[in-house]
């Protein structure tokens, strides 16, 4: 796995080269190609089509999916109005692109790793599993609530150890918390990476601290400049002080970061 | 075209500057274009101690514009001079401090400080922040108090320019802007931020922890310009614009209505590079501005009817 | 789903009321919907006398908002009475005559015409428009001058409600708010316009006629929000929020903050019957909202960390 | 012609069926058929597309230039924020639009009419050509800066006597206003109506005022709502009163307005 290579973090507008065909709400933006091959998954970008006028102050924060040397592909779902416009894109439509922005997470080649996921927190595992250069070692566990079709995870779990737990009704979030822990517990002398909503990372955090296995966590945040210059989307690290999400993570090291 | 500007014993070499709290130390954005292009860099707000700033959220997004309650976190003054100056380009390019400070002599005690650093070309007294509960926009709502801030901090600049930041959230800016000249300010600068607020109706709670919070961005040019022209008519020192600044044809006209030099905020976060396409196309602007330099145009707003 | 409002002695079907200056006087409106829908009608500001408003140009957009200097263009209150009033569904919908006049006395007189009026449901008393050059923004910045009208309309208006419209462009706009209940106002409405200013570089000249204007629409609705949630905090009477309302939500988030009603101003620019789906719209973000009546929600917004 | 019927003035939204493939510039909008056959030339409408979010506050207003019974068309420059976001437009999306708006020109059918279009003015004498019972009583006289071939002049001048006059530089002023004057003067009895930008116009109601000429003028103000109710878009009568260009206008007889 290639190191980030800071050179290549610039502002490019790209065109938008087709959407993928699935349930609506879920979308797969395919970009061309920005020369980020070597980037790490886990690092983001921030995007902001170039048709947006002033109304959307920000760009939108998205985990790179994946990328080859042809393109660069997202993952997201419409919850607002960013994602909304982001949705009614067309091809050949412009954006506007920073990145990649941020760490990643780690890819020791033989240690036992298993991500864990939770919702739209799979986007960024795509192209891990993809880049890996010993998937062997790597077992998926994906947490989800709407319909496994809307995921992209039939692909994925084709090339890694795979299996899903779904949260149909609130009743079922024992079983998902259930899950998460003895995955984690199972990972006894291996790598935790996990990526999904605030409440998910709390549980990895708290089954990784109980049971002493090494884990990194995304964090996602709101976010203004996706560069370090705004302090909008800090956190709390190990010592209490405030870091930025966007520059010092998002991926954190789970004993550095409070949640 | 001559996109040179001198004020206040400044010289930059164009009237572009990024705002405070919008371009962070002006290191981050070394990716995105070459930060010796720009007039001027105004960093982060310092304090004389570090501060952690106000809990999350910070942020919330609003039509055209964005609020923010950062409280204005920051490593210290001392930090800044140790770890961020001696990084800058200071040679090339003015690099102005923002100082904040909770009292008239805690804002002697930060000057001190910077007024020693050959690489601080400026004070920015920030007397508008209305992110913190003491002091903050306290300050910059009483014209006393603006005097007396900028006396005190003249009086330890040691021959540093002053520039005096105002907030928009008065009856009557020009009597602010006034108070600065009259504490013996350099310049002033405005506006800050307005004061606003954003709400879930879905949780019921505000979007900021803080509950009120500083709105910035293209939706407050009106307010920022005609701030801009009611201070050209109050006071004789020279005056940086500020406050929804997205394009070359923004700069210019707050440089019309009286400004000497602009500041760019909310616009860096459209994206990165903002600032140093508004340089790029700033020439195309003063084109259709009819002017070949800035001092050409600036002031000359024909009002008569 | 219960829309009812009641307050300040009204009883409305909803909390939609259309804006002054920016709904005619509800019948330019009547092909986009049925008036008498709306939860009532603030009419364009009257004077005792026709006043033809400000020269032209009078408007002018801006991000997320526009700016406007009409300067109260009116056919005068007589016309108004005679004119219009009787071709308002007024037994049906609140009708609000909005009073806009130079001196406190005046405003008594200007009062005293509408004060007999069966189709007249309350007055808006307008201290705060920016826009004319006697009178206007001074009462409104002024709360020994607020609360002066407030107390001659208020004698004047023979037990109608009388409601205080306030302006933004205070230091402190609790102290204008309280100085209106101390006049004996029966409720504020708030805001009106946010001064501000547009320029052409290529003309160098102002984009109004009249220079300065009002800014309104989305752009100021941090600013109208944060306004309503520090008059809530400085007075008992109650509140009507205005400032940037395009949506159902937008209209519940003033109710969230402590408002009774809304009004909804420019959002009848975007299209002519944006009034009509956010009435429409309403139930839905009440379901968003989680609760059943605009009571139920009025005031709750949580503050605690 | 059928006179406004005041129940079509309603809100839509409208799909764009296809631009007109002409230079970039000038765009011919053709939106599906809103039920306006009975408009009367001179009229016009606000469009606002669906996609705008807030940034752009106001409608834009546009006088009919056409309609028929599956379409109403538009034909207009870019020539800021909003007509360049309308020239991107693509076939299928939505257009907010209100309309028909104001009054529109007579059209007495046995009077020798003349039609004076300055620029962008040439849209609205479109559907007025088209709709004249009469045809061979009008007369087209067009000043323009752009190449003809901006314009839908060549479909025009088929159905009437027309005849064109461009300003290619500001030598060419007097030339145009003679021409203008001159067309004026030929239409002793009959009838003036004219559509252009204000200087235009002025010439226009200066000769018709020094030969007795009866002129209809079509004035062009920035707008807000269209509907007569902001008092934004007001010009003043002959009594010096402020009206309103949108609900009094935008066609005013000559000796009704002050330019
Ligand atoms: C580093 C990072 C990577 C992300 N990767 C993905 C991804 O791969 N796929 C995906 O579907 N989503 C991802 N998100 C979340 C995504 O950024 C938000 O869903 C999106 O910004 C919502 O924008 P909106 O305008 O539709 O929503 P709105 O609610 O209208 O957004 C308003 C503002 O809040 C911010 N915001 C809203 N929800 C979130 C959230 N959950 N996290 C962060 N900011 C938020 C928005 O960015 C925007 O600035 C990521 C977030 C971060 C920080
Ligand atoms: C009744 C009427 C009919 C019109 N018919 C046509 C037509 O058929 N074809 C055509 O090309 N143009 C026509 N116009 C002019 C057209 O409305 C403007 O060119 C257009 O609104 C410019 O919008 P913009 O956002 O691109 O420009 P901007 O300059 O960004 O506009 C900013 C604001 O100013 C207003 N504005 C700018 N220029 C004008 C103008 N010349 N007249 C009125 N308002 C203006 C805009 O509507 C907008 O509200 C008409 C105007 C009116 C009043
Ligand atoms: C995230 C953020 C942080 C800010 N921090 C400071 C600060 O530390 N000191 C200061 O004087 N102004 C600060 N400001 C205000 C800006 O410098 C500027 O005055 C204001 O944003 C208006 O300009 P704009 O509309 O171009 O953003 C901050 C603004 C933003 C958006
Ligand atoms: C064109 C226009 C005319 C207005 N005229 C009046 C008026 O006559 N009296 C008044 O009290 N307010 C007037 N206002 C202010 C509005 O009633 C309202 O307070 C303000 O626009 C903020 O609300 P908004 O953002 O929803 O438009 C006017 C506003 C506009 C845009
Ligand atoms: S988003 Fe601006 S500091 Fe992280
Ligand atoms: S555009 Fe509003 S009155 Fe004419």
């Amino acid at each position: 796995m290639v190191v980030r290579n800071c050179r290549e973090v610039k502002v490019r507008e790209l065109r938008f080269l087709g959407a993928w065909d699935g349930p609506s709400d879920f979308v797969e933006l395919t970009l061309e190609n920005p020369g980020w091959d070597g980037y790490r998954p886990g690092q983001f970008a921030m995007l902001r089509p170039s048709g947006w006028g002033l109304d959307l102050t920000w760009g939108r924060p998205l985990s790179i999916s994946r990328a080859d040397a042809e393109s660069v592909t997202f993952f997201f779902q419409v919850v607002g109005r960013g994602t909304e416009r982001m949705a009614a894109l067309k091809a050949g439509d412009a954006i506007i692109i920073w990145g990649p922005l941020g760490n990643g997470f780690s890819a020791p080649p033989d240690t036992p790793t298993t991500l864990l996921a939770g919702g739209m927190g799979l986007a960024p595992f795509r192209g891990y599993i993809e880049r890996h250069p010993t998937p062997e070692f790597l077992r998926l566990v994906f947490a989800h609530r709407p319909d496994l079709d809307c995921y992209p995870y039939a692909a994925m779990s084709e090339k890694v150890r795979a299996e899903e737990v779904r949260e149909r009704t609130p009743d079922d979030l024992p079983v998902v918390i259930e899950r998460i822990e003895t995955a984690v517990r199972e990972t006894a002398n291996g790598l935790v990476l996990a990526c999904g909503p605030t409440p998910f990372l709390k549980t990895v955090q708290q089954a990784a601290r109980t049971h002493g296995v090494r884990a990194e966590l995304s964090l996602e945040s709101r976010m203004a400049c996706g560069v370090g210059a705004c302090l909008g989307c800090v956190c709390k690290d190990g010592g209490d002080k405030h870091v930025q999400v966007c520059a010092r993570g998002p991926v954190f090291k789970a004993d550095d970061v409070r949640l | 075209m001559d996109l040179r500007v001198e004020f206040a014993g400044l010289v930059l070499k164009n009237p572009i500057i990024t705002a405070s709290g919008t371009f962070g130390f002006g290191l981050e954005f070394m990716n995105f274009g070459d930060i010796k292009r720009l007039g001027g860099i105004v960093v982060k707000g310092l304090s004389l101690k570090p501060r952690e700033g106000n809990p999350m959220p910070r942020i919330a997004e609003t039509p055209c514009g964005m609020l923010n309650a950062i409280g204005i976190q920051n490593p210290g003054v001392e930090a800044f001079v140790r770890d961020k100056l001696p990084l800058l380009p200071w040679r090339e390019t003015a690099i102005i401090a923002n100082l904040y400070a909770s009292s008239v002599q805690e804002f002697g005690e930060l000057t001190g400080v910077l007024a020693g650093e050959e690489g601080v070309a400026a004070l920015e007294v920030n007397v508008s922040c209305p992110n913190v509960h003491t002091g903050g926009a306290a300050f910059g709502q009483d014209p006393t108090q603006i005097r007396k801030v900028t006396e005190q901090v003249k009086k330890c600049a040691a021959g540093k320019p002053v520039i005096v930041k105002l907030s928009p959230n008065v009856t009557d800016i020009g009597l602010c802007a006034r108070a600065a000249q009259d504490g013996g300010a350099d310049a002033v600068s405005l506006i800050n931020t307005l004061l606003g607020m954003a709400v879930d109706i879905r949780t019921r709670r505000p979007r900021l922890a803080n509950v009120v919070g500083g709105l910035s961005g293209p939706a407050i040019k009106p307010v920022a310009l005609r701030c801009v022209h009611q201070a050209a008519k109050a006071v004789d020192i020279p005056i940086i614009g500020i406050g929804g600044i997205v394009s070359a044809e923004d700069a210019l006209e707050f440089i019309l209505v009286g400004a000497s030099a602009v500041e760019v905020g909310t616009a860096n976060f459209l994206r990165p590079d903002q600032s140093f396409r508004i340089i790029d196309d700033l020439p195309r602007a003063m084109l259709k501005a009819r002017c070949k330099s800035i001092d050409e145009l600036r002031g000359t707003l024909d009002v008569s009817r």
